[in-house]
């Protein structure tokens, strides 16, 4: 009981954090509070999770029709410490811009307040069983996020903001036509009356009518995959990352892409009983491949440092709709689990040393190795882990999707992926290293400081020891 | 017995040809010409001299031309260019072309040491013209290596062996390659005239234009050492050729390798009254002839043994 | 001072390690790590054997010689980049060792590329340009690459074999061929073989002489390792894998050394002269499998001490080379030939070294070098008497290859030593230069030490190289005799003949009376190569660019130019064509971003239909 | 469930058609404000269809549906879109790619489109009458994409999505009965909230850009 109860308070600390924001706008500590209340929220989830995770109960059941299994739990976790940690290093990032006058504190506490019930509507989206309210999270995912890519305010920005919010929109609505879809396939003797829960549509999937789940999965991948940038829906979503502030580009990058996928998985975890099961599956693990190989090719010509960041999230999306197209969570987990770990320190590292250069062109950040080493380092690291090289954890986790492949005899599959994670290694390493040499060796005296680099440092930390200690047993709660 | 057979020809034999083949080379050309014995007073005078070292020079200068002598001196009693098996008797093929190799490097650069545009110009082509040579080289000691199914000089050119391997076609390929061979990496006239001056020659003078007094007498001597040993080789495989009518009596066949290492200098001389010298570029072509040679003599040996 | 600690580490590091791993010969070991630390597939386990051990010891014996050698070397360097190269280093030798050491695929993997990550920033910690960027990001690429090929060869052979254990793996089978071509060709990648050498030059040139020295030395040779470990296809009875392994062999060991011939940068040489060396390994271990394939066990042992000889040795002596070179370029400032010369006055100690180290490169007896390229030639040679006509044929073939290539060799070498250290300096820089520190001197003189006992002992090693790997035997040839005849003869006209020195005097070098001679009179490097490269011209795309300018200037020019420029075929018209491809690829990708929410909104659409239509079809 | 007449479902039939010919004659003017006009009585429609639908089901919350549509989406949307119009002065789209006759044909032709794809469709056996909620939702789902692809302005835009908007609901109401409220709703205020944030980015896009045609907005590519 007290497990429950601790889990629905810690949906109340961000709702209540966003209030306390929004009424002391001018406050200095507008930064603190949210983060504090984030911590709080993933400190209660830890405490009402942890045991659950290690125990032999598949499932928590919460008011309002609301459940959480493992899976769910571990996406909670994550998506909960990716914004705890994205919001700490913002009221580092704002310090210094409030510094250069980019901006005032009043934004801020917009920024803060957006991003807290932000955490709230992705929090929802894995507690909710029923579809309909998944569609409804995810929609308001879209529209809160958007607040933080407007942040800015400036004429890029608005575009951005813009683009996002219409092509999402658009992609989201025909997730809904999607979800309708599935739900008047239910009513085809299945369940009288039809239901929008998942867990009820998952008992019953072979009796599910075929050929409407099929088209509800398919517009639900349009308009989900939109949502999660699958090529070539992604085109939002360079232009929202690289123009969000770099905080709000990790949380976009590290947390609303789970979600999205997370609806994609749950979308398909349904048809895998039912007469479409294995179409279905392919068309996931196709969509993955393609954008792996494309988000590789778009990596080769980049001029921005975030939008670098932006498309190669693209390609770890790929990488998940093939793990999730092989219908394997673990491995869909781990590899969210790793991409969001790293994708964090790179944006909150691209943040620094964007602040530096006050650029965001490649071609005019130079000799970063000389001016501030550490973020060179964590930038060389961080692009290394991205790109599924160990030893970070995302090599374990692309090596398990790879020999799943082989496993399953998608030997295509894993040589396509292996060409295009070699052209996003290649491409990425080349940008990267064209920021750290060169330039003139001048004595500015302006530099990153080191409490900028923390979270990025312990995070790449984190993403070596998840190289090290990834357990079969550990994956196997999963199961 | 086999020590002193090789050293006394080896003391006697390559300065005895050099001047024969001046001699021969004069006589042919309706001159009077020096003694036979001029090489012995050159090297004796020589050695009597004052040296002259270049202030640029380091020490390899010398000890380049030092290990160069050491080298031929070693092959002179080691490789069995007589009839009779040598003094010391370790050398194998391989060895024999890259103790060769070993003495051409040290050559090269002591004569690179000066900082001469001459040593260094004579240099380059003898590293170019050993680049072209030695596969042939190789090819026609692999040949009868082939035969005789062993790859120590001593044994493929020892009289002892079955008749199958006394193929004539192989043998005087290879005698034929490795006389060819012997033109080119001595230097000698249609790749480059001894006996012009300077600006003519092109590759072993020139190489020794820095060195005089002692320095140039081991380097003569090196120079002595290797036409002997060379044209030796290929008396012997000529004579392998022809060994089904030859006596198997040691000193007969001692007697008739130096009557034959003297009537290739002899053949030596006529090429260099008669010919004319070849254009560098023009080099390769010639070379392309004794390497021609050498594969024969190896697919004979091929088809001999298959 | 930390520096001096760390390398004080380095050096206990490796003395233990050498014990270690000589142990490891007697008494393998097995150590698997066990809770909590896991690999998601599989545990975190070290293994020895024979060939791991033997590597191993020529891994730590140079690292010995690296952590002697480099706290000298980075005498003037600033901290940063201090504390990159130590991190850098430090981690590429642990990460070797662990490459060596590793019992299961993705242990082996994950060390792999912490080795290339770590060398790759290595090579960029000396001069932080684009240009060495470029060199590293080259390096990174191609080795990127090789590990792409090995992870799939692993990911096959687990499939095979469902095992990540290397101990389970049975490589050599014939059902096992896909995985075994492709570990191979990850390995050839790796290694430098033709076709795929062409980043050795730019990491090479790029990477600090000491590193360079290590990834010439020991890297190079872990795909190697990789290869003999896993005995690819021993067992299999097709012709064409072996003949893959000696065609390539034998093209890199000719194109090496006729790119090192016409370079004109002491590292480029060196990187160069390493593909032939690979080249030559591969060529020996081509003709163990051909040997095998005929059943001739003895000269497949043969070939394959041959090879692993050839290994060490090279490992040996390149290392040598390139710390000499580091020294040349800590004191002279340059490793460009044409701004060298005259260095074996200024700094003598480095010249004698560097000396010992070339002949070993250009084998020349009774050098180490020069014995295991004999082992290769007296194996040939039998091979030739074997009973195949085409073998024998082959067999002649690459007698003439190595011959060819030995004369190369013979030639560039030569022309480095001169045109570095004899004659007089060509540039000013150079003039200034001094003997390096003692320590340097001591770091290659260890190695210039290993140079003359590897080939001192060259027969007894060979013979224990036999033992331990339990192979059949064979009488390896034999240099000893030689060897002491040779010093003693040497020794004795040195004594007897040149130690008199009233009879000599100094003077100018002759110069036809025309006055004294500049420096800039003497030999180039270009020109001293010039007659090989035009005979290779088409290959090499060897040009001189001559231009005659001023009044009259048929017989007196005022200015005369002419610059030559060589560039590889394989470079301008295969490497540079792909990477160019994948390059328009992406730009033509790009051009889907194109911006407008129109164009993003017809995506949108056309998927949805595409996908609608292609499932109702299905 | 109990008898209706026939009557009623033609009258059905005909309500629901008439907002799939409203959104087509939407696409046909460029006029802002009759656009708005066209959307407000195409979403009545909508409401009104709700309404029958809630007769003939006999289901209470189809007329809370049917009152929400009305004051939300009739009322609230367009009153709002109007005063964005008026604040903003935007007039008229010239229209992109498309001349607007042809766009409005060629939204005929999805018409047909729409009745082809939705006769692949499983009907529920009490729902047959209502296939042609089916046809129109799809259409106008087909015709709300058509008029955001060729529209230049970007308050025709938000007027594209809310019509998609309508033919999701309209094809929610007529193929699959009992949806249940609270996601109803739910949908209904995210669309509210998306179309208040776009009016509000609308307003700075014309702040900063000085014009609302998005097809200028090409600045972020790469």
């Amino acid at each position: 009981m007290t497990q429950e109860v601790l889990i629905l308070s810690s949906f109340l600390i961000p709702l209540l954090g966003a209030i306390v924001c929004v009424f002391f706008q001018s406050s200095r500590y507008s930064g603190k509070i949210a983060a504090g209340s984030c911590l709080l929220t993933f400190v209660f989830l830890s405490i009402s999770l942890f045991p659950f995770l290690s125990d032999f109960k598949n499932v928590i059941l919460l008011p309002l029709g609301l459940r959480c299994e493992k899976l769910q739990a571990l996406f909670l976790l994550l998506t909960s410490l990716v914004v705890t940690l994205a919001l700490m290093q913002s009221d580092i990032y704002f310090e210094k811009e409030l510094k250069q006058e980019n901006t005032n504190q009043k934004h801020i506490a917009w920024f803060y307040f957006f991003s807290l019930l932000f955490l709230l509507s992705m929090m929802f989206v894995f507690v909710c069983d029923n579809l309909g309210a998944l569609w409804i999270s995810i929609e308001a995912t879209s529209l809160l996020s958007a607040g933080l890519v407007y942040f800015s305010r400036s004429k890029h920005a608005v575009e951005a903001t813009w683009k996002y919010l219409i092509i999402c929109s658009v992609g989201i609505a025909f997730a809904l036509l999607g979800t309708i879809f599935i739900f008047s396939s239910s009513q085809y003797g299945a369940i009288e009356g039809g239901s929008l829960y998942a867990s009820q549509l998952k008992a019953v999937s072979e009796n599910l009518q075929p050929l409407l789940l099929k088209l509800g999965f398919i517009f639900c991948l349009v308009g989900y995959g939109t949502k999660a940038g699958v090529f070539p829906l992604h085109s939002w979503l360079p232009d929202a990352h690289s123009e969000a502030p770099a905080p709000a580009s990790a949380m976009l990058s590290a947390s609303l892409l789970n979600c999205a996928l997370y609806a994609i998985y749950r979308i398909l975890d349904l048809t895998t009983n039912s007469a479409c099961g294995k179409s279905c599956h392919e068309v996931c693990l196709w969509a993955g491949v393609i954008t792996v190989i494309a988000a590789a090719l778009f990596l080769v010509k980049q001029h921005g440092l975030k939008r670098l960041w932006a498309y190669s999230s693209i390609e770890n999306v790929g990488l998940m709709m093939v793990a999730i197209g092989f219908g394997s969570a673990p491995i869909f987990f781990l590899q969210a689990l790793n991409h969001s770990i790293v994708k964090v320190s790179l944006f909150c590292t691209a943040g620094n040393i964007i602040q530096l250069f006050g650029t965001k062109e490649i071609s005019h950040i130079n000799g970063l190795l000389r001016r501030s080493p550490l973020d060179a380092v964590l930038l060389l690291a961080g692009a290394m882990a991205v790109t599924g090289t160990p030893p970070f954890g995302t090599f374990i986790s692309e090596w398990m999707l790879l020999s799943l492949s082989f496993e399953r005899r998608y030997i295509l599959v894993a040589v396509l992926i292996f060409i295009a994670l070699t052209i996003a290694f290649v491409a990425v390493s080349y940008h990267v290293g064209r920021t750290l040499v060169g330039g003139k060796i001048e004595l500015l005296s302006d530099t990153v400081s080191i409490k900028n680099s923390v979270i990025p440092s312990l995070l790449i930390l984190a993403s070596v020891a998840l190289c090290f200690l990834i357990r079969p047993d550990i994956l196997g709660v999963l199961k | 017995m086999n020590i002193a057979v090789y050293t006394l020809s080896a003391l006697l034999v390559p300065f005895l040809l050099i001047g024969f083949v001046q001699k021969a080379k004069a006589q042919l050309q309706n001159r009077v010409g020096a003694s036979v014995l001029q090489p012995f007073f050159n090297i004796f005078k020589l050695f009597g001299k004052n040296q002259i070292i270049s202030e640029d020079s380091s020490g390899l200068f010398r000890a380049g031309i030092l290990v160069n002598f050491c080298c031929f001196a070693y092959l002179i009693w080691s490789v069995p260019w007589l009839s009779f098996s040598p003094a010391i008797s370790s050398v194998d093929i391989f060895l024999f072309v890259y103790l060769l190799a070993t003495a051409r490097f040290f050559s090269i650069l002591s004569a690179l040491d000066t900082g001469s545009p001459f040593g260094a110009f004579a240099g380059s082509r003898e590293a170019t013209l050993s680049f072209l040579v030695e596969p042939a080289m190789i090819l026609s000691l692999v040949a009868p290596s082939i035969l005789t199914g062993s790859s120590s000089l001593e044994r493929i050119f020892s009289f002892t062996h079955q008749v199958s391997s006394q193929n004539p076609i192989v043998w005087i390929f290879a005698g034929i390659s490795l006389f060819l061979v012997a033109l080119t990496d001595l230097s000698r006239m249609p790749v480059d005239d001894p006996t012009t001056h300077l600006e003519l020659t092109m590759v072993h003078e020139a190489m020794t234009i820095e060195a005089s007094g002692r320095n140039l007498a081991l380097s003569e001597i090196g120079y002595a050492f290797k036409l002997a040993m060379f044209f030796g080789l290929s008396v012997q495989c000529l004579l392998h050729g022809i060994a089904f009518c030859l006596p198997s009596d040691q000193w007969i066949l001692l007697a008739m390798s130096i009557a034959g290492i003297f009537s290739l200098g002899l053949l030596l001389a006529l090429l260099e009254t008669v010919l004319v010298k070849l254009k560098w570029t023009k080099c390769p072509d010639f070379i392309a002839y004794s390497l021609t040679m050498g594969l024969f003599a190896c697919i004979a040996a091929l088809g001999v043994r298959a | 001072m930390w520096c001096f600690l760390t390398s004080g580490m380095l050096f206990i590091a490796s003395i233990l390690g050498i014990i270690l791993s000589i142990s490891s010969i007697a008494a393998p070991f097995h150590y698997s790590l066990q809770f909590p630390i896991y690999l998601g597939l599989a545990p975190v386990e070290f293994e020895s054997d024979t060939t791991s051990s033997i590597f191993s010891i020529l891994l730590f014996g140079l690292s010995l010689a690296f952590s002697i050698f480099s706290p000298s070397y980075l005498a003037n360097k600033n901290a940063n980049e201090l504390r990159l190269f130590w991190s850098g280093s430090l981690l590429f030798i642990a990460s070797m060792a662990g490459v060596l050491f590793s019992g299961n695929a993705i242990l082996f993997l994950i060390c792999w590329e912490i080795m290339s990550l770590s060398s790759a920033a290595l090579v960029a910690s000396e001069l932080l340009t684009k240009n060495t960027a470029k060199a590293s990001l080259i390096y990174l690429s191609a080795t990127r690459v090789a590990t792409t090929l090995l992870a799939l060869g692993f990911l096959c052979a687990n499939n095979l074999f469902h095992s990540w254990n290397f101990s389970d793996w049975h490589l050599m089978r014939q059902e096992a061929l896909i995985p075994a071509l492709l570990i191979t060709f990850g390995c050839f990648i790796k290694a430098g073989l033709w076709p795929f050498h062409l980043w050795v030059p730019y990491a090479y040139f790029a990477a600090p002489a000491p590193v360079a020295g290590l990834m010439s030395g020991v890297m190079k040779k872990i795909p190697i390792f990789l290869l003999v470990h896993l005995l690819c296809f021993r067992e299999m009875a097709d012709f064409w894998i072996p003949s893959f392994f000696l065609a390539l062999g034998a093209i890199s060991t000719l194109w090496g050394m006729i790119f090192a011939l016409v370079q004109t940068d002491l590292k480029k040489i060196l990187a160069y002269s390493s593909v032939e060396n690979v080249g030559l390994i591969m060529l020996a271990l081509g003709a163990h499998l051909v040997s095998l394939q005929l059943h001739v066990a003895n000269l497949a042992s043969l070939f394959l001490v041959a090879a692993i000889f050839h290994l060490f040795n090279h490992g040996v002596f390149k290392s040598l080379l390139f710390f000499a070179s580091g020294s040349i370029y800590q004191n002279a400032h340059s490793t460009n030939l044409n701004n060298l010369g005259g260095l074996a006055k200024r700094m003598p100690g480095t010249f004698l070294l560097f000396l010992f180290g070339t002949m070993a490169l250009c084998s020349l007896p009774p050098s180490n070098g020069f014995y295991s390229k004999w082992l290769i030639y007296e194996g040939l040679l039998q091979l030739v008497n074997s009973s195949n006509i085409a073998v024998a044929v082959c067999s002649v073939l690459l007698i003439c290859v190595l011959i060819i290539a030995g004369a190369l060799s013979l030639a560039t070498m030569a022309k480095v030593v001169s045109v570095t250290f004899l004659g007089r300096t060509r540039t000013k820089l150079a003039q200034n230069a001094t003997e390096c520190s003692e320590f340097m001197i001591v770091g290659q003189g260890i190695l210039a030490c290993f140079c003359v006992l590897l080939g001192l002992f060259s027969a007894p090693i060979c013979l224990y190289l036999v033992q331990i790997l339990k192979l059949a035997s064979f009488t390896p040839p034999s240099l000893f005799q030689f060897t002491i005849f040779s010093v003693f003869c040497i020794g004795i006209v040195y004594v007897s003949f040149l130690k008199q020195p009233k009879k000599s005097s100094i003077y100018s070098t002759w110069e036809c009376g025309f006055g004294n001679l500049t420096r800039r009179m003497q030999v180039n490097p270009e020109s001293f190569s010039q007659p090989i490269a035009a005979l290779f011209s088409p290959l090499l795309r060897y040009r001189i660019k001559a231009e005659v300018s001023g009044k009259d200037r048929r017989h007196f020019p005022e200015k005369v130019v002419a610059e030559s420029t060589t560039q590889s075929v394989l470079e301008s018209k295969i490497y540079t064509p792909l990477v160019q491809a994948v390059a328009v690829l992406g730009k033509h990708i790009n051009r889907l971003q194109a911006g407008s929410i129109h164009i993003y909104l017809f995506y949108l659409l056309i998927t949805l239909l595409l996908l609608v239509v292609l499932e109702l079809v299905r | 469930m109990i008898s209706f007449s026939p009557f009623m479902f033609s009258f059905l039939q005909a309500i629901i058609l008439a907002s799939a010919i409203m959104a087509i004659l939407m696409v046909g003017t460029g006029q802002i404000r009759s656009n708005i006009m066209f959307y407000s009585l195409q979403t009545l429609c909508l409401a009104l269809s709700a309404c029958f639908c809630a007769a003939i089901e006999h289901e209470l919350k189809h007329y809370i549906v049917a009152l929400a549509i009305f004051f939300v989406k009739t009322i609230g949307l367009s009153t709002f879109l109007f005063w964005i119009t008026k604040r903003i002065g935007a007039a008229k789209d010239l229209g992109l790619y498309l001349p607007l006759p042809i766009a409005m044909h060629l939204s005929v032709v999805l018409l047909v489109f729409a009745q082809i794809l939705s006769n692949q469709l499983p009907h529920l056996n009490h729902l047959q009458p209502l296939a042609i909620g089916g046809t129109a939702g799809i259409s106008l789902i087909l015709t709300g994409i058509l008029f955001m692809l060729t529209r230049r302005l970007a308050i025709s835009q938000v007027l594209g999505f809310l019509t998609m908007e309508n033919g999701i609901f309209l094809f929610a109401l007529t193929q699959s009965s009992g949806m249940p409220l609270f996601i109803e709703m739910g949908i209904f205020l995210d669309v509210f909230v998306a179309v208040m944030i776009s009016g509000l980015i609308i307003f700075k896009i014309k702040h900063s850009f000085e014009h609302i045609d998005v097809t200028l907005l090409t600045s972020l590519r790469d």
